[in-house]
């Protein structure tokens, strides 16, 4: 993305984007909307790296034979696409974009608590990145993003430890914003606006945070002993010198499992926005989706082992690990019912953004529900370290999680940029999206159960599975055209697009209540909050000529 | 057409069957759920879409309804959890008779050698209808002896071992694979699981052994120097062997544990970690002296000068995860009772 | 945390007996562990360190006064995931049958 | 600053020079500090907490290694650095009590007294690692721990490979800890140069508040430690 910024109108109103210029005033700004494009700009190169990656991994298994690159090119592929997706993508997408810019506006306050450490985040989130980077272009590492001792202590000839440092300093950036973010929503809440007010995004993001600050300490020092032991050879991991492998991955799970509702979290915030908006209607049951966040942000730290059921584990505590996942699932059912619910009686409109969100309720429950299958105890010990898991993962990771980022991106878009996109094409990208994600991952649950392991570079010994693998491979590119397609458009409204009104969808909350794109401290006057959360029913359907609400 | 577009994995042993089971029954449950939901999503969206003039009708919600649909599917999460476990704790729990193979996993290949002695490398010969437990360790890395057809899979790990079993239920080749990441040629860590009727296995099982596992390590029992201190009566410095497998062992700290595979493994590698009662700690250690192989040998032997006397009802409990044999447990060793 | 709306006298004598508390607690830490308590030698050493750390919270971080119910929150809330990944990972040490 | 139409809740000033223009008064930019400050000791507890769980499971499973190391690393050096940390921990809170009540030097005696003691904490530590370089106990290449007895089990020795697990988790949490220690005398450098400036007031001092907050964490992690690491099992 480029960094010129179009200005509306020539002498127009001072806003954010163009209340300075230069480079520095962007690197150096601790204006979190700026942070937030700054964010944008580096989560999206990383996203097509990944996406680039993932291109490749497809294209080996177009056929059986490893033919298309070497066994060792394989492993760094699906490794660096991994890391890089998950911790360079995925965990700082939502919360560092949207939350970011959000945030302080939905509670209408000027800025991040502390305004600074927000731009510190983003600098750490950057070294994390760079080193990433120098690490891939220097031969990349070939551990699986899971980095499992004793291999990665002892066996692989990569330079993990240079991955490992990414790893921990992009996790202490996502430490950061998560310390921003409740410190906010504590302190600098706007008068009246209590706790039973607050936009469901928010409460989806306090509960986010609170994973990123409890878990995220925990890889950091395990990435400290990993990288001790792989250059000194301590033990700590190493069964021959007396280490337990196991305890590697116990801790590696304390904070990679919670950091799979890092991911889904935010996206769950953003479809309570959206879904009200475009239904215009409060969410059903706010306070169950309220508390239903804060509930899988804490009952995600009880499941973790549900990763290692064959891994040779106490048989009893996988029962216990087992059990504890379904409790995991009953906050997310709780969501889905209420999502659904809640278009009961609405007023539905089909927008760009409403589409993702179907989208998203689709792909997440589906993935969800295989994740039940998983944590059967039963069942995984079949399907563990199959394509099911890949396609498990990536129906809520990409289903999910990335369609609601999107969803989020076409919905806040008109007030980041002050622009609108075209309406059209972001709808067909919507379509090509999901369907391109289906054909792609709906194959692999087939896959999965018939038994094809995943980190598999070369099957020509079951080429059975090719057909398959073709419509896989098939699905990624067309769900490439679909990615690429709002980066296009997104970039083409930036300068043609036609002037956002301060609230196109006529849409509650905050946000809306200020400027497109919103001034530098975000409101002209401190808003005081006298209304509930989705008070649509004194809101005009979208599309009516905007009216600035008072009050 | 089939042979290339395969929509269900082959069935090939008892368990296949039983988790099979659960797996349709999830299909339905969750297909009924994502049904309802779709069903739901779709016919909302469509009768309550924008029309000019109409508007939405605000509902705050509903605790009843809430109460509802977080008990319901926890109830059946219940079911599901619940036949889940059973359907593990058969995986993991071998019978007590079955017939013993030794596996060692090293980048990138499985060594395979029966009791019986006969060796394969990346194949598995094994009899229809006979119970057969895998017990395996790694040289090296953690790998995943994988078949899917009989759907059990279990991690390797260096440095102790774990153990799987099966009962082959139809003759017939099929997959093994290395399920956990290992490396460069993790992919190509696969190979044949041949189920044979059972004379034909006779058959592949007399052909050219070098005797049985015992045997091997009886000879290495000799030459490593073993016997010198375990003699076959109480008048050895170290204790006598004869016996001692699947019985509870006294140790100097007080604790007793149940020898079992890893208990006869970690004496061998680490005498030092649990030490026999009224012995001196002078039994040196063979880490590094012997391979992987040899350990199984040796193992094997111990417990084929025990068997003929093992009181019945004594479970290798390296295998056996099954809740009666509950007690607390040791790091690197066996069950403390 | 606006210790100054003080008018109390000084809280300097409650911080001296802490102060001298906890050197006391070194000390006893220290003798205790050259007796020979059987199994109860690690409980005594760290009861008498979260004695201490709770002091040094209480007192001179001033958890006890001079804090909201948030700070308290915080803290206990740090505390129980801390022992839910001391716990449940012991679920799995503990109840190993195998090595 | 484009408002400011609000009014405090402290009437004292309207814009106190430390204020910073997103914050609404100068009480909520103290609560927010503060906040903050607990907020990242929470994360803190978990990134100690890792290392506890690695060094719980390693004791439990070797405990006569780990005492036999245990016994090796020097107990007076311990408890005398256990009490040094006391000793900084009374001169913290006593610095923030001075800048409470605006006693100048005081405050200045305080934060120079807590950085001279955790000076001293280092250079303690530094005699302890430079001993263990000598007795070739840092875990790697040079390391052995042959014929160490294990406590309480008379002509058994411990396995060197345990030991150096038990190594390695020392120099980690300690080492950590140091880091976490040098960190903080970078805080009360800090510190100290503003309170020399006079930065701070009766209404103004937070940072001395939340750096006392960070030195005593600091402190509660050592007083953990030193049972764990020194004390496993001395008696004779
Ligand atoms: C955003 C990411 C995300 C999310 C939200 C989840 C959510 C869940 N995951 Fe997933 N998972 C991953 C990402 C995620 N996962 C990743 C990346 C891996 C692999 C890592 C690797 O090995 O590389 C993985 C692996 C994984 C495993 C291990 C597989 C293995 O390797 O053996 C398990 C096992 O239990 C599991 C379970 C679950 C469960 C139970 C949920 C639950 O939270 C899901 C809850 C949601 C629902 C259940 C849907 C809505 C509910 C209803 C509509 C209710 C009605 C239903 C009924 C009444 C039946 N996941
Ligand atoms: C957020 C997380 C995320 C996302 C978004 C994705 C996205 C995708 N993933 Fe990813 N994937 C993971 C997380 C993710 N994945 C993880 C954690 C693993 C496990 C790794 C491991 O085993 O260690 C994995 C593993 C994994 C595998 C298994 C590899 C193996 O086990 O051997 C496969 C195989 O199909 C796959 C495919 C894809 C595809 C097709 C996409 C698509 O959605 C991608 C679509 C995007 C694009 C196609 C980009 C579009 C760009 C262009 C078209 C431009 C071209 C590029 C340039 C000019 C630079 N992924
Ligand atoms: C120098 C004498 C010596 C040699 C050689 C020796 N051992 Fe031992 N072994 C002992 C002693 C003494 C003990 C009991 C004390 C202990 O456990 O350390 C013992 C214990 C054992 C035990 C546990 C026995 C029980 O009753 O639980 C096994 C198994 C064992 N040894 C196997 C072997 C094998 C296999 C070899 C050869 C590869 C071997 N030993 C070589 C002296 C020896
Ligand atoms: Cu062996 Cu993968
Ligand atoms: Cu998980």
């Amino acid at each position: 993305m480029s960094m010129e910024i179009a200005i509306p109108q020539p002498a127009e109103r001072e806003t954010y984007l163009n209340k300075e210029y230069g480079v520095w005033s962007w690197l150096l700004t601790t204006d979190h909307k700026r942070i937030a494009l700054l964010y944008l700009i580096s989560i999206t190169f990383f996203f097509f790296i990944g996406g680039f990656f993932a291109l490749l991994i497809r294209l080996e298994l177009l056929t059986p034979a490893g033919d298309l690159v070497q066994a060792d090119t394989y492993n760094k592929l699906f490794t660096m696409h991994g890391m890089v997706m998950i911790f360079f993508f995925l965990i700082p997408s939502i919360p560092a974009v949207l939350g970011n810019f959000l945030v302080p506006m939905m509670i209408g306050a000027k800025d991040l608590a502390f305004p600074r450490i927000n731009l510190l985040s983003w600098y750490l989130y950057i070294i994390g990145g760079v080193l990433m980077l120098h690490c891939m272009l220097t031969g990349g590492v070939d551990t699986g993003w899971t980095f499992y001792a004793p291999f990665t202590t002892n066996f692989t000839n990569t330079n993990f430890i240079e991955a490992g440092m990414a790893i921990f300093v992009a996790g202490f950036s996502s430490i950061l914003t998560g310390l921003n973010f409740v410190v906010t929503i504590h302190r600098m809440r706007a008068p009246g606006l209590t706790w039973a007010r607050l936009p469901l995004f928010i409460w989806a993001h306090y509960a986010t945070s609170i994973i990123q600050l409890l878990g995220t300490p925990v890889i950091a020092v395990t990435i400290v002993m990993v990288a001790a032991e792989r250059a000194l050879h301590l033990g700590i991991f190493d069964p021959k010198l007396g280490g337990d492998p196991l305890l590697f991955q116990h801790l590696f799970w304390f904070y990679s499992h919670p950091a799979v509702y890092i991911m889904i979290l935010p996206a769950m915030g953003i479809m309570s926005e959206i879904i009200a908006c475009f239904s215009r209607k409060r969410i059903f049951g706010y306070s169950f989706v309220a508390f239903s966040s804060i509930a899988i942000a804490v009952f995600g730290f009880l499941v973790w082992a549900h990763h290692m059921f064959v891994a040779g584990m106490s048989v009893y505590a996988a029962l216990v690990f087992s059990l504890l996942s379904y409790a995991v699932a009953v906050p997310s059912a709780i969501k889905v019912f209420n999502w659904t619910a809640t278009l009961y009686k609405g007023s539905i409109h089909y927008d760009a953004p409403m589409l993702y969100a179907f989208g998203f309720l689709g792909l997440f429950t589906m993935g969800g529900l295989t994740g039940l299958f998983l944590a059967a105890l039963g069942i995984n010990v079949h399907v563990t370290d199959t394509y099911f898991v890949v396609a498990h993962f990536h129906y809520i990771m990409v289903g999910g999680a990335v369609m609601g980022y999107l969803g989020g991106m076409h919905f806040w878009w008109p007030k980041i940029s002050g622009r609108l996109y075209p309406e059209g094409w972001a709808r067909l990208a919507a379509l090509i999206v999901f369907i391109g994600f289906n054909l792609t991952f709906f194959p692999q649950f087939i896959l999965g159960y018939l038994g094809m392991p995943r980190r598999y570079y070369d099957y020509s010994h079951m080429p059975e599975f090719q057909v398959l693998n073709v419509l896989s491979t098939a699905g990624a590119t067309v769900l490439g055209v679909g990615y690429l397609l709002p980066m296009i458009y997104f970039l083409w409204s930036m300068r043609y697009g036609k002037p956002a009104s301060d609230n196109p969808w006529n849409a509650a909350g905050l946000e809306w209540k200020t400027a497109s794109p919103p001034p530098t401290f975000n409101f002209d006057e401190e808003p005081v909050v006298t209304w509930e959360a989705y008070n649509y029913e004194e809101l005009d359907a979208p599309h009516t000529e905007e009216v600035r609400v008072a009050r | 057409m089939l042979n290339n577009f395969p929509l269900w994995p082959q069935q090939a042993s008892t368990l296949a069957g039983r988790v099979d089971a659960l797996y349709v029954f999830l299909l339905i449950v969750t297909g009924m759920m994502t049904l309802l939901i779709f069903i739901c999503v779709v016919y909302f969206a469509a009768r309550f879409r924008h029309r000019p003039g109409v508007r939405a009708e605000q509902i705050e919600g509903s605790t009843p309804l809430e109460i509802t649909w977080s008990a319901i599917p926890f109830l059946v999460f219940m079911v599901i959890f619940a036949w889940g476990a059973v359907v593990y704790f058969k995986e993991r729990t071998p019978p007590a008779d079955a017939s013993e193979v030794y596996v060692v996993a090293k980048q990138w290949m499985w060594k395979v050698e029966h009791a019986e002695g006969q060796r394969e490398i990346n194949e598995l010969h094994v009899p229809v209808g006979r119970d057969v437990k895998l017990i395996m360790t790694s040289q090296d890395v953690i790998h995943s002896f994988y078949i899917p057809a009989f759907r059990i899979k279990q991690d390797v790990l260096p440095g102790r071992y774990t153990v799987e079993w099966f009962r082959a239920t139809k003759p017939g080749i099929y997959h093994l694979f290395c399920a956990e990441y290992c490396g460069t040629q993790h992919s190509g860590m696969v190979g044949d699981i041949v189920v044979q009727e059972p004379a034909q296995f006779e058959a592949w099982m007399n052909g050219g052994s070098s005797g049985p596992l015992s045997a091997s390590g009886e000879k290495m029992f000799a030459e490593l120097g073993c016997a010198t201190c375990h003699r076959n009566d109480a008048g050895g410095r170290g204790p006598n062997l004869k016996g001692v497998f699947g019985k509870p062992v006294q140790l100097e700290d007080g604790r007793t544990v149940t020898a079992d595979e890893n208990y006869l493994r970690e004496c061998i590698l680490d005498p030092g970690a649990k030490r026999v009662k009224g012995f001196q700690p002078i039994m040196p250690t063979f880490q590094g002296l012997v391979s992987e192989e040899q350990v199984n040998a040796l193992v094997a032997y111990i417990k084929s000068i025990s068997s003929a006397n093992a009181g019945e009802g004594v479970k290798s409990s390296a295998s056996a995860a099954t809740p009666q044999s509950a007690g607390k447990v040791q790091p690197n060793g066996s069950q403390v009772q | 945390m606006s210790t100054h709306s003080s008018s109390s006298s000084s809280p300097l004598k409650m911080y001296f007996a802490v102060f001298f508390a906890l050197l006391v607690g070194t000390g006893l830490t220290v003798f205790a562990a050259t007796l020979d308590l059987g199994r109860f030698n690690a409980a005594v050493a760290l009861g008498i360190a979260t004695v201490k750390a709770t002091l040094v919270a209480l007192f001179f971080m001033h958890v006890w006064h001079a804090s909201e119910k948030l700070t308290k929150l915080v803290v206990i809330g740090a505390l129980f995931f801390l022992l839910l990944l001391l716990g449940l990972t012991m679920t799995d040490y503990a109840t190993r049958l195998w090595s | 600053m484009p408002d400011s139409t609000i009014v405090g809740l402290h009437h004292e000033e309207q814009h106190h020079p430390e204020l910073l223009h997103h914050f609404a008064d100068p009480q909520q930019q103290r609560d927010a500090s503060s906040l903050g400050m607990w907020v990242f000791l929470a994360t803190e507890i978990m990134f100690f907490g890792g290392l506890f769980c690695a060094y719980l499971i390693y004791r439990r499973w070797y405990f006569g290694d780990f005492a036999a190391a245990s016994k090796t690393i020097s107990m007076p050096l311990g408890a005398t650095n256990t009490a040094v940390l006391i000793c900084s921990s009374l001169t913290v809170v006593l610095a923030v009590w001075a800048a409470q009540t605006a006693r100048r030097t005081l405050l200045l005696g305080s934060l120079a007294i807590t950085m001279l003691l955790g000076v001293t904490f280092l250079g303690i530590k530094g005699i302890e690692y430079r001993d263990k370089f000598v007795e070739h106990h840092v875990p790697g290449a040079s390391f052995s721990f042959e014929n160490e007895p294990v406590p309480g089990h008379p002509g058994q020795y411990a396995n060197p490979h345990h030991a150096q697990i038990f190594f390695s988790l020392y120099f980690v949490m300690t080492g950590l800890h140091a880091l976490h220690m040098i960190i903080g005398l970078g805080i009360f450098l800090w510190l100290l140069m503003m309170a020399w400036k006079g930065r701070f007031t009766p209404e103004y001092h937070t940072p001395v508040e939340i750096g006392g907050l960070y030195w005593h964490f600091v402190d509660i992690v050592w007083i953990y430690l030193f049972p764990l690491l020194y004390l496993i099992d001395r008696h004779p």
